[in-house]
Order: structure tokens, then C-alpha cells, then sequence
């Protein structure tokens, strides 16, 4: 979804150097005090312990039909209610998680792998040719709405959740290489980058150790809500019908499914949605959370609060 | 228009033929690389001699540069091709729908910022009060609800619970206002509000930071109240890099029409996109995404000039990106 | 404190400019409409020799090219041409790998601490890498390396596991310090080491600064652009003026007694020292400093010279000429081997050519044309 | 004309309550140019804020603080009151003039902005005319096109100029301006102490807020030396110069180079307490040399000298004459 790459255009955050009270020690400490991350966090761990022991954890088989059950309202054997096929609606949307973690966690972890060397190649060799080519390439690649470019890639590698993680990679890689660009841009100026050199500091080191961990920011903070956007975007792929296929269980696909028998059942619709609603929000408070964490500049006026 | 604006106009202006040169290389690409080119993909549904028919129609035993030459002397033409499955020139097929789409796209975005620019205000003005908490709880929700998923609530509560409003669309949609507010006031909903919780965040944080300025504390030495220097002063200043937002999430929502013409069964040109994804009728998907593109390339564009024209900073020279 | 010992360091017409077009050049660049204003001439021509455990002050307003002059003698940015000799060898050819193992005997301090020193790292970390850039020492001998460091900056070593952004200006200040004298360099570049620091703090580090430099017999280049700090802790003195050297020579005569007219007008403008101290008052500078974009023809200071002579100080640039008591002077208003004029005469034009003052120009008994003076001048 | 009292401003923090301003009394009259002089941390800047009640929040004015202006108590005043007073009567210049004025408006917008609050003339025409010979006035050549100039088309030192300008725009009784040459070069550094030395008459007075001596002995009659939220002592200017009463002014005195001629540079060994790690007693005992065994125990009151200074040390003769507060 190019969602992110218009959170990510307002994203541009120009990395200022901390120089407010920050210390490893104090950063663990800050996420989980924060109320809203602690939440969120607790929550995607519970969702990954068991999206992993999925066929331990779920109670029923979520593909086997079982007809006599079909449509039966939320009850404490069926605690989401089961579907038209009578499948248990609580086992689905388990298994469903998988295929969104491995989306999400496919989408940004490939976005990162191509985006951020582009955007730090590009950043530290500026000003120069290979610089404008890179970037401007970025350019052409943001002008994809980002659901338009997966449908493109999806109709021709053909409807799969892998091709979904692909396409929506690809329109994740602008976002993550601008701002790698970005930051290094400023850090490059900043002069503790020549005073590295200066004392003699070789060329790589000064990436690993000055470059990189001071544009992780900014980049930790994007690959959290570009998360939460591949499992929106996986979703609406699938209620398209274009991302998984059934009987396999995906959290977009149950919605599809559920669209016709709103009136009477709407618990087949309902579950699989407020799920993605919870696992979106969770994803963008934490990443809220880490931005200010991560981010001084806010942290004085969060700490007054 | 002083020299440094034009000057900015025509560096902005010469970069575009250069990008969008690029957008049709990758268009052209995705479709033809693939495993030998589109046509083989429809083989399972056509014997072997309309599949050389086809193959020959449309160029595809010709090497690639000389296929792209001649899809740009059609585009030169004006003309898009004709589509594999409906036999109609795809030029007539997105004119057809195009207005669809571009309604959506442009009410949901006339929504968002109609939202957004209260919420955003209060919620910097009156920070960290109950207000600013409710915006932001609001906003959250909102970032985080797929759009098909409201869509489909929409639709359960309004079109079948409540029965006011119709759940498929009409034949015409444009013939009546109230026909068309009716037919696409719950899709504008559905699209809006994700793009209004975006940008309302981003005017918050945008006038945050300008709050935060030394001139905003000079201005109340000066003695202007609070409530002039928050309209003029703060929220003017914070609008900037709210307008780039707004043009790109008018981008976005092109994008979003796919889905979300497909919930309400919408004739627009997502939903032609959809099929035609589904058909593999490449001719179609080729040039819709064009069009996504260059819209696209269009509203980032005007975002920047808006920018420059705005921001003297910006016209006195210096990159706009 | 100096002996006129050999020069540990030898500047020789060093000059950058910084070209404004963007990366493409050429024809793209006219395409896109790109506006190269003529390139900025940062430094445009500087000379001077640093001799051993000498503090060399250098001062002059921001935009004068003082800092950038810094960076590339240390070729921490590349200048554009001209030659730099440490120990009499040429650092401007050598190769990155020699340039590398030369650093450690030429080091810089920087003006903003908190932006010299990587924020994500400790202070022994930041004292530990340019040892470990160039030494193999076992863990021990770096640690007692590193306490003793932080002993000659007088810091705690309690300071060793905290963060840059945890400790006061001058703290840091005191480790960006002891980073650059790890290595035991010859030669330290200071650039505006104490400004924007406390009277007080300020006034500690200069201390903490002598102190090193009688302990490691350091040559200084002190860059600053408040006067009365250069005053109180250079040997000699080199006044810059839009990349261009306007006076260089023994500090207590030229803030005694300077003889270039922006020299004068930068005394004018130190602050009084007592309220009731007077000041003559000599006409106030006027002006803004030109941009070093397009800097003006001739002598750079002339659109704001009070003792402006005429077409000659427009047309034609002053090369430097050396006076009697060794200082040199690049003014039209001195030949080769002039003594130094008083402070009270004024150098304004009219004066000279009225009565002829005879410091100004020995040979010509009546005023001097302004031929005299140009023709005077063409051999110095 | 202005009178502060026992001001005390607090900024409540994580790790306890900071006060910047800790019980501060001092008299500015018409037309009087003063200085407060103070390091980083000292309060100067929160005194002038606290004034012009600016402080922005969690800092909080102490309710039992009073300054009165021309007789009215300000801290009574409701904010609309305050908005009449503030760029009126009491004017503000700033430090940094790269960043306090409004990218987006062009000089002569900002400064009409303000008459036009301060209903100062009719119309904007008069506005923009009176605003062109302000900018004339501080120097800025060919004002009637510049003023429709932005900012980022002026230099460092010409923004300092609109910026005093602004200040004078609405006639004020009291400029407060806080270290405003700081952020300049040495020559325009003088020319706008010179502009300042010209604008300042017997009816607009300056309370100066700078860091070092530097302005003080060029532009003010009176100085105020602030240590860790609290004036340590108060003068006529030459007489401080001539015999500092406090340890820490003669201190500060001796590390300023342009003070000291020759290489005899002074150094205050320590640092200035910040935040709530206030030493017991005075305040300066642990870097004083001349501290005594009281000194860590008794915290000085401001005691007047027979020739009118003011002093907070118990070594002075100030306080000999009256017995320390236990």
C-alpha cells in the first residue's frame, strides 16, 4: 500500500543528534512504562507466540468443514462464532496471523534489504551521478500507488502470498531509501564524522559505527508502521482475491467471505477485521512510542507532561 | 512571478519527462519480462493457434526495445491498444470509468482535510488536553481500520440495518445530486477517514514544531494574543508540509479506489483494474497503471510548486525535495 | 616563548573554492536551470609558517574562510590548490593510506563539542579509537593511557562510562581535548575551541590549553574570532579577511599597534574594559562583510576601507609586504621595509597625500601621487 | 518605574523542582539602562521571561512574587491586560536573529503587525510608512524596497536591527534584550551596541541580558551579577569594575581576557550548580577562595552598603554591620 510512502514523504525525519538524557538502560525502561506500548507489546507478543504454536494453541482444525455448526453465534465452545463452512472462527483467524506476520515481517525485512544500502549508498556518495539516478529511480517507483503495483505484479507472477509479500516489497523500498538517504545526508555534515576521520578512523568503521547506528532512528520507527501497512495491504489483496487463495485462512480473505451474510452473522466479518484493527494499532503505538524513545526532541515535552 | 520561482518551476518541470520516462520503462517491463511476455498466461483458456494470432497482434515476437518503441508511438497516438478480452480500445474503457474514480478519490480527500484541519488545530492548540487525547484516539482508530473493513460495516449498518442508503449502485450515477451523494457518500466515508486520521496527525505534529519556534515567542512579546498568534502565525507556517501530505494522499487514494469500487461495486477504473488483473488482459493493466502514475507524478508536482510558491525560503533557491 | 625555531608547519598560497552547480554539470545543469553564481573562493590565496610550540592566532569575521582554512590544511576537506609542508615534507600529494598515519601527529579541536563527539558512544570508547586506530596495546595499557588522558584535561575518571550529552560544555570540550592529544601529535588546530562556553569555563579551558602546550611541546593554530581571547593567548597573530591574510605578526604589536585599516577597525570594535576607559572614536565599521560568492576587485576590504586610497585599491590586489618589525601588511598603504605607522595617524587617504606623512611613504618628499604608491608598490 | 520583588519561578521536573529564580528584588527607573549578568544557568533569561510573564509552562511564577510596573502589580493582570502591555510599553529583543523572525512574512508585515495591535496609527499605509523609517532608523539602507523583503533575504546583523526596530515600533518605556549581540560578529556586534546606545533615551530605558562583561561597561549604568537563580550583588557599573564587592563578580571579573590585559588569566575552578543540586548555605561556597565555615551554613541576604550597592556576602562590610541570619 503506498500508504507508506505518504507517511514516509511527512516522515522524513531530519535525524538531530540526541543530546537529551538517553541511555540503552533507560530505553527499555521508557518503551515499557509507556502505557499504550506496553499494551501493544504485550499484545504482538501473545499474537507471534501463537501465530508460531498455531496448530498446538488453535482449538479446531480451520480448514476442515463442519457443516452442522455452520453459522453459529458466538459461544463458549465457539467463543468468534464459526462460519458458512462451520469452521471456527477463533482456529482461522490464528492460523491467518501466520500468513500476516510473514507477510509483514517478508514485505519490510525485503524492503530494508534493497531500500536502505541504496539509501545510504546514495546519501554518503552525494553529491554525485549515481546519487541522482538512485533517487530519482525511487521517484518513478513512489509514483505506484502502492495496491495498483502489487495488483500489476500479482497478475503476472500469478495470486500467491509470496507474490504479495514481493509486490508489496517493492513499493515499501522508495520509503526506506529515502530516509536512509535523508540521514545520512545530515549526519554526514555533522562534524563528529570528521573528527573520526581526523583521528584516523577508517572509512568502514566510520559507516558501522557513526552512519548506521545514528540513522537507525528514524528507520526502526518507519519499519514498524510499514509493517502494520503490509498487513493492511495483504489483507486487501486477499479480499480482492488476489493474495491467498482459499481454503488457506487469511484475515482479509474471512472478511470477503463474511461480506454476504452481514445481516444475520456478522461475527464472520467482524473478528477478522477488529483483529487487523488490533494488530494496526498495537504496530502504531509501539512505533509511536519508539519514535519518542528514539527521538529526543519529543521525549522533553513528553517527560513534563 | 519573480525569477527564482520560475527558475524553481523549470527545474521542477525539466525533472518530470526524466521520471516519468522511468514509470514507463518499469510498466513496460513488469508486464513483458515476466516468463516470456503476457500472452502465455491467458494459454491455459486458448488452444495454440489464437495464441500465435494474439502473439503476432501484439507485437510479442518482436524483441523487447522494438515493442516499447511501438507501445510509445500508440501512446504517441493517443491511443491505449485494445483490450485481449473485451475487444474495445482501452482508451473508451477508462474514459468511461475514469470520472468514477476521480470523484471518490477527490471527495475523500476534500473529507479528510475537511476533518483534519479542526482536529489537527484543537488538537496542537489544546494539547495534552481531553480534546487532544480524543483526536488522537480517533485518529489512531482510524489510521488502523482496513478501509474495505469499514466499507463493509458501512454497508451492514446503513445499507441493510438502516436501509438508507443503496447497497449497489445505480446504472448513471451522475444524473441526480441526491442519487449521487446517496450512491457515494458511504465509499468517500470509507476512504476518507484513514486519510484524515493521517493527516490530522501530521498538522498536530507540524504545528508542534512550529510552536516550538523562537519567532512564535517573539510574536507574543510583541503582544499578539495567543489566539492570533495560533491562527496566523503557528497554524499558516504549519500548513506547509501539510499541502505536500494532502497532494500524496490524493495519490494514495487513487490507489484505494481499487478496493474500495470493489466493496461498494463501483464502475470505476479500480474495479476495471481488478478484472483486468484477473483476465490477465495486460493491454488494460498496462495503461491503468500509467494513468495511476502519472496522476500521481502530477499531484506530487503540483504539491511542490504549491510548496515553492508558498514558502519563500524555498523560491529563494534550494531543493525543493 | 618561541625562538624563531624551523617552522613545524609551512602554508604556501593555499586556496578552496566551493563550486555552488549541483552534481550534473554541463548541459543538464543549464537544462535544469541550475543557478552557478561564480564558485564561493572560501580561501582565495593564504601563507603563513607555524612555528615550533608556537600558539599562531588566527581571527576574523565568519564568512573570512578561518575555519575552512583549518579543515584543509588538515585535508579534512581537500583544498582546491596551493601547498602545506609539515617538517618540510608536502602533505598535499600524498596518498589517503600516508595521509592517514600523518594524522597523528596534526590534530583538530573542534568549536561545538556536543557535535564533535558521536553521541552513541562513551567517552573511554571515544578515547580508546584513536589509540586503537593506530597502537596494538593490551587492555590494561589502554585503560591507564586513558585515565591519564582524562587526568591531563583535569576531568574525573569517573566521566569514562557516560555519555557525551551527560556532561557540561566544557566537559566536553575537555574530552574532545584529550581525543586530539591521545596520539601525541606536533601540531593541534584549534578551531574556535571556547566559543559560546561560560567567561569562566571558557577562561579554565585556556588554562587547561597552555598547560598542554608547555607539557607536550605542541604547536597551536588557535582560530577564534573574539579578539581579546586571540590577545591573550597567541604568540603571533594572523588577521583574516575574506580568505585573504590582511596582517600577520607578533601579537602584542599588532593589537597595539595594528597597521592594516580592518585590523584598526577590529580593535575599535574590542569591547571597553572599564566604563570610563575612553575610546577615540573612529568612525564605525560600515557595512555588511561582502559574500565570499562574489568577492569585490582589487583589495577585498576596499568597499569598506576608511583610508581608501582610489582606483588602486580597487583594481589592483595588495600583495603582502613585510615591515620593519616583521610583521607583513597586504595595504597599499606600506611598501617593503616601511616602519610601522603610529596608532594615532590616521590612514586615511586625504591625510597621507595632504602632508605626506613620512612613515607612510619615505621616497617621495611630496604627497605621493597615486602612481608613487602603486609603482612603489609593484616591487615588494 | 518597574519594581520585582521576592520573584521566584519554579519548573517542576522529574527529579524535583528547579527554581531558576529564586527570591529576586531589584528597581529599573525611567530611562535607567541596566544589566543583569549571569552565566548559563543562572536565571537571567526566567527573570526577564518572568517579567513579561512568558514563561512558558511547567514553569510557574510564585504566587508570593510581585512586579509592579508603573505602580500596577503585573502578576493581577489577566493575559488580554498583559497582551496591551507586552511590545507596548515593555519590549523584547531576542538573542538569535537567524531564527526569530517569521520565515513566511515579509519584514514589514511583522513589524506592522504590531502597530496594527497596539493600535499605533490609523491605517497600514501610515503603519508601513512609519515601519520604513524604523528600518531607517536602525540603519537599513534603502528601507522603502527592503521592507518587502523576507527575512531569509536580510543578513545576521540586519535581522538584529529589524528586530530592535520591532521592539521600538510601539514606543516602549523598557526594552529588555537578551544577549542580543551574542549571535553576531565582532564589528556588527558594535554597530549594534552603538544603535542600541542611540535608540535608549531618558524616556526608553534597557535592561541588558548578556553572559559576560563584554556590553556592560559600553552600554549600562547599573549591573545585577546573577549566581544559581540568585543576584549575588548590585551596582553602579563603575564601581563594580573598580572594586567588586562579591567574590564571584571579582572572579568573573579576572577570567574575562578582555578585561585582564596581559597573560594573567583567572580560573573559578568547579562549575555553576544547575537544577535542584543546590550547595547549602551561599551558594558559591564550595568555588569561593575566601569561603569561611558560615558561608556553607548561612545563605546571605542582599545587605546595602553606605554607598548604595547591594551585596550577598557575609564577608562584606555590608553584612559585618549586621549579624548573619542563622
Amino acid at each position: 500500500m503506498s500508504f507508506a510512502n505518504s507517511l514516509e514523504k511527512s516522515g522524513d525525519v531530519v535525524v538531530r543528534l540526541p543530546f537529551v538524557e538517553r541511555r540503552h538502560l533507560r530505553l527499555v525502561r521508557e518503551l515499557l512504562t509507556e502505557r499504550k506500548a506496553a499494551v501493544s507489546f504485550v499484545f504482538l507478543a501473545l499474537l507471534v507466540f501463537s501465530a508460531v504454536f498455531a496448530p498446538v494453541i488453535a482449538p479446531y482444525d480451520p480448514t476442515e468443514p463442519n457443516y452442522e455448526e455452520s453459522y453459529a453465534s458466538p459461544s463458549v465452545d465457539h467463543p468468534f462464532g464459526t462460519d458458512s463452512f462451520g469452521r471456527d472462527i477463533l482456529s482461522r483467524i490464528i492460523f491467518a496471523a501466520r500468513i500476516s506476520l510473514y507477510v509483514g515481517l517478508g514485505s519490510v525485512g525485503f524492503a530494508m534489504l534493497v531500500g536502505i544500502p541504496m539509501g545510504l549508498f546514495a546519501g554518503y556518495a552525494s553529491p554525485s551521478r549515481a546519487e541522482t539516478v538512485i533517487m530519482r529511480l525511487m521517484d518513478a517507483l513512489l509514483a505506484f500507488p502502492g495496491i495498483v503495483l502489487a495488483l500489476t505484479l500479482v497478475s503476472i507472477l500469478g495470486s500467491s502470498v509470496t507474490n504479495v509479500v514481493i509486490a508489496l516489497a517493492v513499493g515499501y523500498v522508495p520509503g526506506f531509501a529515502r530516509i536512509a538517504h535523508g540521514a545520512t545526508l545530515s549526519l554526514k555534515e555533522e562534524e563528529f564524522i570528521m573528527s573520526a576521520k581526523a583521528v584516523g578512523t577508517p572509512t568502514r568503521t566510520i559507516v558501522s559505527r557513526y552512519l548506521l547506528p545514528n540513522a537507525a532512528a528514524p528507520l526502526i520507527v518507519q519499519a514498524t508502521l510499514v509493517f502494520a501497512f503490509a498487513i493492511l495491504g495483504e489483507a486487501g489483496l486477499s479480499f480482492l482475491g488476489v493474495g491467498a487463495q482459499p481454503p488457506t485462512p487469511s484475515l482479509g480473505l474471512m472478511i470477503l467471505s463474511g461480506k454476504d451474510y452481514l445481516s444475520q452473522s456478522i461475527w464472520i466479518s467482524l473478528f477478522p477485521g477488529l483483529t487487523i484493527m488490533a494488530i494496526v494499532l498495537s504496530l502504531n503505538f509501539l512505533g509511536d512510542a519508539l519514535r519518542d524513545v528514539l527521538d529526543p526532541k519529543q521525549e522533553t515535552d513528553r517527560r513534563i507532561q | 512571478m519573480d525569477s527564482e520561482l520560475r527558475n524553481y518551476v523549470v527545474r521542477r518541470t525539466l525533472q518530470i519527462p526524466v521520471v516519468l520516462f522511468l514509470v514507463s520503462v518499469i510498466v513496460f517491463g513488469v508486464i513483458h519480462l515476466p516468463r516470456g511476455g503476457p500472452v502465455e498466461l491467458i494459454a491455459g483458456r486458448a488452444t495454440d493457434a489464437i495464441i500465435a494470432d494474439l502473439r503476432d497482434q501484439y507485437h510479442l515476437n518482436e524483441p523487447l526495445y522494438v515493442q516499447y518503441v511501438l507501445w510509445l508511438e500508440q501512446l504517441a497516438r493517443g491511443s491505449l491498444g485494445t483490450s485481449i478480452i473485451a475487444r474495445q480500445p482501452v482508451t473508451s474503457m477508462i474514459a468511461s470509468r475514469l470520472p468514477v474514480t476521480l470523484f471518490l478519490a477527490f471527495s475523500s480527500s476534500v473529507l479528510a482535510v475537511l476533518i483534519a484541519i479542526p482536529a489537527g488545530y484543537i488538537s496542537a492548540v489544546e494539547q495534552y488536553s481531553w480534546k487532544d487525547h480524543l483526536a488522537t484516539i480517533l485518529a489512531f482508530v482510524g489510521l488502523s481500520i482496513p478501509n474495505f473493513f469499514l466499507g463493509v460495516l458501512l454497508i451492514t449498518v446503513f445499507g441493510v440495518k438502516l436501509g438508507w442508503l443503496p447497497i449497489t449502485a445505480g446504472s448513471d450515477l451522475f444524473s441526480g445530486l441526491r442519487q449521487t451523494v446517496e450512491v457515494f457518500l458511504m465509499p468517500t466515508i470509507a476512504l476518507g477517514t484513514a486519510m484524515s486520521a493521517q493527516t490530522t496527525r501530521i498538522l498536530r505534529s507540524s504545528m508542534l514544531d512550529v510552536f516550538s519556534e523562537n519567532y512564535v515567542q517573539v510574536a507574543r512579546a510583541k503582544g499578539l494574543p495567543q489566539k492570533v498568534v495560533n491562527r496566523s502565525i503557528v497554524f499558516k507556517n504549519a500548513l506547509i508540509p501539510v499541502i505536500t501530505v494532502v497532494a500524496l494522499q490524493t495519490g494514495y487514494a487513487l490507489g484505494a479506489t481499487v478496493i474500495i469500487e470493489e466493496v461498494f461495486a463501483l464502475p470505476g477504473l479500480g474495479r476495471l483494474m481488478v478484472r483486468s488483473v484477473l483476465q490477465r488482459d495486460f493491454p488494460v493493466v498496462q495503461s491503468i497503471v500509467l494513468f495511476y502514475a502519472i496522476a500521481y507524478l502530477l499531484l506530487n508536482f503540483t504539491a511542490d510548486i504549491l510548496y515553492g510558491v508558498i514558502d519563500p525560503r524555498i523560491r529563494y533557491g534550494g531543493e525543493a525535495t | 616563548m618561541s625562538d624563531s625555531s624551523a617552522p613545524v608547519l609551512e602554508v604556501r598560497d593555499l586556496k578552496k573554492h566551493f563550486s555552488t552547480g549541483s552534481a550534473t554539470t554541463g548541459l543538464l545543469s543549464r537544462l535544469l536551470g541550475d543557478s552557478n553564481a561564480g564558485p564561493v573562493k572560501a580561501v582565495d590565496g593564504v601563507s603563513f609558517d607555524l612555528l615550533e610550540n608556537e600558539t599562531l592566532g588566527v581571527v576574523g569575521e565568519s564568512g573570512c574562510g578561518k575555519s575552512t582554512m583549518g579543515k584543509s590544511i588538515l585535508r579534512l576537506i581537500e583544498p582546491t590548490s596551493g601547498e602545506v609542508r609539515y617538517d618540510g615534507e608536502s602533505l598535499t600529494e600524498l596518498p589517503d593510506r600516508e595521509m592517514r598515519d600523518r594524522r597523528q601527529n596534526l590534530q583538530l579541536i573542534f568549536q561545538d563539542p556536543g557535535s564533535s563527539l558521536n553521541p552513541r558512544m562513551k567517552v573511554k570508547h571515544l578515547l580508546r579509537e584513536p589509540l586503537t586506530n593506530f597502537r596494538s596495546l593490551s587492555r590494561e595499557e589502554l585503560d591507564r593511557q586513558i585515565d591519564e588522558l582524562l587526568g591531563q584535561v583535569d576531568l574525573p575518571t569517573t566521566v569514562k562510562d557516560r555519555y557525551p550529552h551527560e556532561l557540561s560544555g566544557g566537559q566536553q570540550q575537555r574530552v574532545v581535548i584529550a581525543r586530539a592529544i591521545a596520539l601525541d601529535p606536533e601540531v593541534i588546530v584549534a578551531d574556535e575551541p571556547v566559543t559560546g562556553l561560560d567567561v569562566s569555563v571558557q577562561s579554565n579551558i585556556l588554562a587547561t590549553l597552555a598547560d598542554i602546550q608547555k607539557e607536550l611541546d605542541l604547536s597551536l593554530l588557535f582560530i577564534a574570532h573574539d579578539l581579546a581571547v586571540i590577545r591573550h593567548i597567541s604568540d603571533r597573530v594572523m588577521v583574516l579577511y575574506l580568505g585573504h591574510v590582511a596582517e600577520l605578526g607578533d601579537s602584542e604589536a599588532v593589537f597595539s599597534n595594528p597597521q592594516h585599516p580592518y585590523t584598526r577597525m577590529l580593535k575599535q570594535s574590542i569591547p571597553r574594559s572599564h566604563p570610563e576607559q575612553s575610546k577615540d572614536e573612529v568612525e564605525a565599521a560600515t557595512g555588511e562583510p561582502p559574500s565570499p560568492s562574489n568577492p569585490p576587485s582589487g583589495c577585498p576590504f576596499h568597499p569598506r576601507c576608511p583610508a581608501h586610497i582610489g582606483d588602486v585599491c580597487e583594481e589592483e590586489y595588495p600583495e603582502a609586504v613585510e615591515l620593519t618589525d616583521g610583521r607583513t601588511v597586504a595595504c597599499h598603504h606600506f611598501e617593503a621595509g616601511d616602519e610601522p605607522v603610529p596608532e594615532d595617524v590616521d590612514l586615511s587617504a586625504e591625510e597621507t597625500a595632504a602632508d605626506g606623512g613620512p612613515a607612510v611613504d619615505s621616497s617621495a618628499d611630496s604627497g605621493p601621487s597615486v602612481a608613487d604608491v602603486a609603482e612603489g608598490n609593484a616591487d615588494g | 518605574m518597574l519594581e520585582v520583588r521576592n520573584l521566584t519561578t519554579e519548573f517542576p521536573t522529574e527529579d524535583g523542582v528547579v527554581t531558576a529564580v529564586d527570591d529576586v528584588s531589584f528597581d529599573i527607573d525611567r530611562g535607567e539602562r541596566t544589566a543583569i549578568v549571569g552565566e548559563s544557568g543562572a536565571g537571567k533569561s526566567v527573570t526577564g521571561l518572568s517579567i513579561l510573564q512568558l514563561v512558558e509552562s511547567p514553569g510557574v511564577v510564585a504566587p508570593d512574587s510581585s512586579v509592579r510596573w508603573k505602580g500596577e502589580e503585573l502578576l493581577d493582570k489577566t493575559e488580554a491586560e498583559m497582551t496591551e502591555i507586552r511590545g507596548n510599553e515593555i519590549a523584547w529583543v531576542p538573542q538569535d536573529p537567524l531564527s526569530s523572525l517569521n520565515p513566511m512574512k515579509t519584514v514589514g508585515e511583522q513589524l506592522v503587525e504590531t502597530m496594527r495591535h497596539h493600535e499605533y496609527e490609523l491605517i497600514d499605509r501610515e503603519r508601513y510608512q512609519r515601519a520604513a523609517e524604523l528600518l531607517e532608523d536602525v540603519g537599513i539602507p534603502d528601507p522603502h524596497d527592503r521592507i518587502h523583503d523576507y527575512p531569509h533575504e536580510y543578513s545576521g546583523g540586519m535581522r538584529q536591527r529589524v528586530l530592535i526596530a520591532m521592539a521600538l515600533s510601539c514606543d516602549p518605556d523598557l526594552i529588555i534584550a537578551d544577549e542580543p549581540t551574542t549571535a553576531l560578529d565582532v564589528l556588527t556586534q558594535s554597530q549594534i551596541v552603538d544603535l542600541l546606545l542611540r535608540v535608549t533615551s531618558e524616556d526608553t530605558g534597557l535592561m541588558l541580558i548578556t553572559h559576560g562583561f563584554g556590553l556592560v561597561a559600553e552600554l549600562c549604568r547599573t549591573v545585577m551579577v546573577m549566581y544559581a537563580g540568585e543576584v549575588v550583588e548590585n551596582s553602579d557599573v563603575v564601581s563594580l569594575f573598580d572594586d567588586p564587592l562579591h567574590p564571584y563578580t571579582q572572579e568573573l571579573l579576572e577570567c574575562s581576557p578582555h578585561i585582564v590585559q596581559g597573560s594573567g588569566l583567572n580560573t573559578i575552578p568547579g562549575s555553576m550548580p544547575i537544577g535542584s543540586d543546590r550547595p547549602s548555605g551561599c551558594r558559591f561556597h564550595p568555588r569561593c577562595p575566601e569561603a569561611i565555615d558560615d558561608c556553607s551554613q548561612v545563605d546571605p541576604e542582599l545587605a546595602r552598603t553606605d554607598d548604595g550597592r547591594d551585596v550577598a556576602c557575609l564577608l562584606s562590610d555590608a553584612h559585618e554591620a549586621t549579624p548573619p541570619r542563622q
